[in-house]
């Protein structure tokens, strides 16, 4: 029962409870006159033109791909620092092998011109 | 902690390799020839085979806990990947300039893939299988779906994306329930678990080997699992169905006999009735659709189905019998099938892949070797004496019959009767025909013509004296003990 | 029923439910979102699990990284158009994996298996102890994972980015 | 104590979950996300044997699951985007060239 | 805190209530206090500063209204957007509309629960805080995503995609610079970290050696990036965006976002401290429990604050930067850099105690000499200008 993970469900009760409130609150309280002007997407004033949902570049994906793997990258890092000390010299081998292959292929992004935003 | 880092050499050459293409390709201008990229590759993978052949003569040792067994079998294997890249990186060159394919990045993904297949042939631990299988798999997902000013090309990676992507949740599913009911990945221990309370295993454990075979079963193409082959291997750049249709199955394979096979063959009994169905299906399934196409690629997506069905007879037949034979017909089949992919490879023409029976017809007479180095290609996947499919069908069947499953010969048999159809047709339509496209000379793509003659070399030694690699593949698999 | 029944019966079914709308809803972002709460729920079960650290990087992988990368192509397609709902082959799909629940539940659901979890020490999911038995006996798998994620990489930009 | 078996069945139940949204699904990215949750289905039986062994290796598996399906997703979605450009589609169906 | 109830429950203090229910009700009563007494006002005093701070840095008076100097203005701001309108447009996906605000609030809530404010002030310290940290950060994101793509918006969609790529951009060289701390501590515990430095500057991460203190300069751009702050608030740019993601928001939902906007602030600074500069550690000046538990959260609210201002300060200064620059920062400088923070802390750690102190004592001089130069050339500046109104900061 005494798990150290549970003040963080208690947190998190807590605050969906104080966000819930407030918005009942909110809704309580503020005034519901809907205009059709008032529920129009805003473009600055100007009446809304074509679908919002318009396409993106493929650098977003680019990037989220590079986050993802350097992510899983830093993720494996993690453990490793906390148990360097034990590993010594044989550990720093094991991720001097990770880190130049992984960095072959932040090399090879940069040189392909992935990292550009334009 | 044992470091024992001499049975890695095979794979870590190869894996430098890509390394140099990858970054070597980084610093070529464009419009500047890429042609030591190719020369790097096939520099590295010879050396590799030097390593090989160094190792065999050595003592044969595992490591990182045994989790990576490097012995004879592995190494046989190794063999036959470096081989498949090897001949796949050479018909390739002038191909994949003409397509307008980025050559560092194919000829990389083809030596990341051969990194994984000798892992994972290698493996004798379930994780580093799984790695191993993962790198090889998405190396070549990507290398199916690169012609990509060909619409073909990138739904080809996609359907193989999906089912690769598909059987690979079964099988670490059955890896998983294997992990549960062992208590570890490490296939030593699974067998000596497996060896120490006989017929006391969870029912999890048989059905974590069971979604572990469904997943094999995806990967080699066998028949409830087929349907993905034949449209992959048409939409896929030709030498990369190649290499697919022979290193890629050929590891998937080894990990079939080393994992299944072997390591938990006293499993067996559950699933021989299973796999025996399996392999008629799969070889009846393949050779009569092949009949039926009017493409030479396809026609021989289907017969690659139909091989795997011969290929299953001895994994039915079980240890006794059926190592050497499994072992000695994978060999012969990388000869003849990267040989037939090679000489479709020439046939292709700016963007298109003339691949029809109708375009090779007349090729006997404008380019005499290509034409006659099919047609043996040919007669050797039919398995016509004395070449090295006849030899490879030989040992196949005898193992069936010796083992007492004489109705899978007799299938079998049949079976290679009725391919008879569909691979004369080609060599009907090369010398008996007219019209058709031209092919290339040597002058316009000598490397494809190194390789064929190679495949030929290679299926013709195989057939006319198989003692040699007979007795090889005998040893390769009596190093799985 | 005790506590942790409790919240075990709790989590499995906000799980099943998030599961079932992955695969039923028919806007894929909607599809996204449910995916993203059915892998917090499956971190949250992880903690249960003693395994704190595969919670956090359940999150940080599945629901940060992997969920964005999906959004990001969401944006990028664009798809706009709902699925059309198709009853015949839905149905048989439905039939069919169901079938596969039919294999797979009796098969775990044994009663070979252990009631009780091994008492668990302090370390056990620590990041200490996972780190010492990734770097000593998956060492191997741990480089090969460096290679599959290197051409992971070469595999993403050979085949999305546009060419010069 | 919950028992293993729970645990299992879960999985097993959120795994079969996502072999019907492969089976059904005539979205590319659906069918993705369903492999993806079939893989966490598997994530928790590693996890689950793994508590209920004692053995930290299950959970060190997962770590390696996690990077296969981060690579799978990664390329998965790269085909995507490569087929789009030539389909203007996300419908297996409308692809004419492979008969799905 | 656990300690304390325990020695609470030894002395009878709950008698004949079980143990578990004491526990829970004092975890509730903790989270109610630090949400509402803390979390809220921080946050709200912090938007109110931030305006003030600004304001002065541009010869303007700000908000001095509301309350003596006007620091009741963030309650005023508070009430006034309670009784908005919560519109929600017909275009908008309407489940997830709604429900965006949420996720990104309960985002930086989650924060609070591993941010060490004293020794035994800490509501759960677990054995992976930090990485807790940076997940509950990455989930924010999917968040923002969430409200860009349901506002169903041209601005709003493309100020939620600019400002995901950003903050997953960040990430990494952030992990990379945390990273750096982690090897020196051997630990992900927020406490644990701590307790591996000391009271002194010259025991802090910061001053460890040239790498940790390049890779705290790292790490507080990267987190500046991360909470979406001026130079790198792109994807609000307002005259290219109107607000970003928010664009469609408004009353409570619109504040939420806001809110942890500004409290995101404080974490950055309570990481950072934590982090790089010894967190609550105070001289031994006391043994009362009381005494020191209060002197360290001051110590800690104190150090974190002041990274606060810096950030305001930052933002009243610099101009923002330009989308490519922006992506181009972090991929190609920064990342780089933190890995050669990360090798050189490796590098340092094989080195004996004695020549590392050398190299840590060049760092914190090299600081040291920094900040004396700069206060000698704000004191020409007001020397030469002789600005009345800066001695005024009361109008």
């Amino acid at each position: 029962m005494n798990h150290p993970f549970l003040p963080l469900l208690v947190m998190f009760a807590v605050a969906s409870v104080i966000v819930v409130a407030l918005l009942t609150v909110a809704s309580l309280f503020g005034p519901k006159s809907t205009n059709a002007a008032k529920n129009d997407p805003f473009e600055s004033g100007n009446p809304p033109t074509g679908d919002a949902r318009i396409r993106f570049s493929v650098r977003f994906y680019l990037v989220a791909m590079l986050f993802l793997i350097f992510d899983l990258e830093v993720v494996f890092l993690y453990p490793w620092a906390i148990y360097f000390r034990h590993l010594g010299v044989f550990g720093l081998i094991q991720m001097g092998i990770f880190l130049v292959i992984l960095t072959v292929g932040y090399v090879y992004v940069w040189k392909k011109g992935a990292l550009e935003w334009d | 902690m044992d470091v024992n880092l001499v049975p890695l050499l095979p794979a870590v050459q190869v894996l430098v390799t890509a390394l140099v293409v990858t970054l070597r390709d980084l610093f070529i201008k464009d419009g500047e020839s890429r042609g030591v990229l190719a020369f790097y590759s096939l520099v590295g993978l010879g050396l590799a085979a030097a390593e090989v052949f160094f190792l065999l003569g050595g003592r044969q040792e595992g490591a990182f806990n045994d989790s990576y067994m490097l012995d004879r079998f592995a190494l046989f294997f190794a063999l036959i990947f470096i081989l498949a890249a090897a001949l796949t990186i050479l018909s390739a060159i002038d191909y994949v300039r003409q397509t307008g394919m980025r050559e560092g990045e194919f000829y990389a993904l083809i030596l990341f893939a051969t990194v994984g297949m000798i892992v994972m042939a290698a493996a004798n631990d379930l994780m580093v299988f799984f790695l191993g299988l993962e790198t090889m798999s998405i190396a070549v997902y990507v290398l199916t779906g690169m012609w990509r000013s060909n619409g073909r090309s990138s739904e080809a990676a996609m359907k193989y994306f999906l089912m690769g992507a598909f059987a690979t949740g079964f099988l670490l599913y059955g890896i998983a329930l294997i992990y549960g009911a062992t208590g570890s990945t490490n296939l030593a221990q699974i067998s000596a678990y497996l060896l120490d309370q006989p017929s006391e295993w969870p029912v999890y454990l048989i059905g974590g080997g069971f979604l572990l075979l469904i997943g094999f079963a995806f990967k080699v193409g066998a028949v409830p699992f087929h349907f993905w082959v034949p449209d992959v291997y048409e939409g896929a750049p030709t030498p990369v169905t190649g290499f697919m249709s022979v290193a890629v199955k050929a590891a998937a394979f080894a990990a079939w006999a080393r994992i299944l096979l072997y390591k938990l063959s006293p499993l067996d009994n559950d699933w021989v009735f299973p796999l025996w169905i399996i392999a008629i299906a799969t070889m009846t399934l393949g050779n009569l659709l092949a009949i039926t196409q009017h493409s030479i690629k396809r026609m021989l997506a289907y017969s690659s189905i139909a091989h795997a069905g011969y290929l299953l007879i001895p994994i039915v037949v079980g240890v006794e019998w059926g190592g050497l034979p499994l072992l000695f017909y994978l060999l012969a089949y990388s000869f003849m099938t990267l040989g037939a992919f090679a000489v479709l490879t020439s046939m292709t023409e700016g963007d298109e892949s003339k691949d029809g029976y109708s375009d090779f017809a007349g090729l006997g007479f404008k380019r005499p070797f290509l034409a006659l180095a099919m047609a043996l290609f040919m007669l050797s996947l039919a398995g016509f004496p004395p070449l090295a499919g006849f030899t490879g069908k030989f040992y196949v069947f005898r193992s069936a019959v010796l083992s007492g499953h004489l109705n899978l010969a007799i299938i079998g048999v049949l079976n290679s009767l009725l391919s008879v159809i569909f691979y004369l047709r080609v060599i009907v339509a090369m010398y008996m025909e007219e019209g058709g496209a031209a092919g290339k000379s040597f002058r316009q793509a000598p490397f494809v013509y190194i390789a064929v003659a190679i495949a030929l070399l290679g299926t013709i030694y195989l057939g006319i004296l198989p003692a040699d690699a007979l007795d090889w593949s005998r040893r390769a698999f009596g190093s799985l003990e | 029923m005790d506590t942790a029944s409790f919240i075990f019966y709790l989590l499995a079914t906000l799980l099943v439910i998030a599961s079932l709308l992955v695969v039923f809803l028919r806007n894929v972002v909607h599809c996204a979102m449910a995916l993203v709460t059915a892998l917090l729920l499956i971190a949250v079960m992880f903690v249960t699990l003693h395994a704190p650290m595969l919670c956090v990087l359940q999150v940080m992988v599945y629901a940060g990284a992997i969920m964005v990368l999906f959004l990001f192509v969401i944006m990028f397609l664009n798809p706009g158009a709902l699925e059309q709902q198709r009853g015949l082959w839905w149905g048989f799909g439905t039939l069919l994996a169901m079938m596969l629940a039919g294999v797979l539940v009796p098969l775990v659901a044994t009663s070979d298996l252990p009631a009780d979890p091994v008492a668990a020490t302090e370390l056990f999911g620590s990041p200490e102890m996972l780190a010492k038995s990734l770097f000593s006996d998956y060492v191997l798998p741990f480089e090969i994972a460096s290679v599959l994620l290197l051409v992971a990489i070469i595999g993403a930009v050979v085949l999305a980015k546009r060419e010069n | 104590m919950i028992a293993l078996h729970n645990y299992l069945i879960l999985s097993a139940v959120i795994f079969s979950i996502g072999v019907i949204g492969v089976l059904i699904r005539r979205n590319l990215i659906v069918v993705l996300m369903s492999i993806e949750l079939m893989l966490n289905a598997v994530n928790l039986t590693f996890i689950a044997f793994s508590r209920y062994l004692g053995s930290t290796d299950g959970q060190v598996i997962v770590f390696f699951v996690m990077a296969v399906a981060a690579a799978e997703a990664v390329i998965g979605l790269a085909i995507i985007i490569s087929v789009y450009r030539h389909r203007q589609s996300l419908d297996p169906q409308e692809m004419q060239l492979l008969k799905w | 805190m656990q300690a304390l109830l325990d020695q609470m429950i030894q002395e009878g203090a709950f008698a004949g209530v079980p143990k578990e229910v004491v526990y829970t009700i004092a975890m509730v009563l903790t989270a109610v206090v630090v949400l509402s007494a803390f979390v809220a006002p921080l946050a709200g005093v912090t938007s109110w500063l931030e305006r003030r701070v600004w304001a002065r840095m541009q010869s303007r008076v700000g908000p001095n209204r509301v309350g003596p100097q006007g620091i009741l203005q963030w309650l005023a701001d508070g009430i006034k957007n309670i009784m908005k309108e919560d519109i929600i447009p017909t275009a908008a996906d309407q489940k997830l509309f709604p429900l965006a605000p949420y996720v990104v609030f309960m985002g930086f809530l989650c924060a609070f629960v591993v941010i060490p404010f004293g020794e035994s002030l800490i509501v759960a310290d677990l054995n992976i805080g930090i990485l807790y940290l940076l997940s509950v950060t990455s989930l924010v994101v999917v968040g923002i995503l969430m409200a860009g793509w349901a506002s169903n918006n041209k601005w709003s969609l493309l100020g939620g995609m600019r400002s995901a790529a950003q903050i997953v951009s960040y990430e990494i060289p952030a992990g990379l610079s945390v990273l750096t701390v982690v090897f020196l501590a051997g630990t992900l515990s927020m406490q644990g970290i701590i307790k591996a430095q000391g009271w002194r500057p010259w025991d802090w991460f910061m001053f460890h050696n040239p790498f940790t203190f390049c890779a705290f300069f790292l790490f507080f751009t990267a987190a500046l990036a991360e909470g979406n702050r001026t130079p790198f608030d792109i994807p609000e740019a307002e005259s290219e965006l109107v607000a970003g993601y928010v664009t469609e928001y408004s009353g409570m939902r619109f504040l939420f976002f806001f809110f942890a906007e500004w409290g995101n602030l404080y974490v950055i600074g309570a990481v950072v401290t934590t982090l790089f500069m010894g967190g609550w550690q105070v001289p031994p000046v006391t043994d009362n429990p009381v005494l020191l538990g209060i002197l360290q959260f001051l110590t800690f609210f104190l150090k974190a604050y002041f990274w606060v201002f810096v950030a305001m300060w930052i933002r009243a200064t610099l101009p923002r930067v330009r989308v490519d620059q922006l992506m181009g920062l972090c991929w190609k400088y920064m990342v780089p850099l933190s890995f050669i923070c990360l090798l050189g802390t490796i590098g340092f750690m094989f080195m004996d105690t004695n020549s590392r102190r050398i190299f840590g004592a060049i760092t914190l001089g090299f600081a040291i000499a920094t900040i004396i130069n700069f206060f000698r050339r704000v004191g020409f500046q007001f020397r030469s200008a002789k600005p009345e109104a800066y001695w005024k900061p009361h109008i």
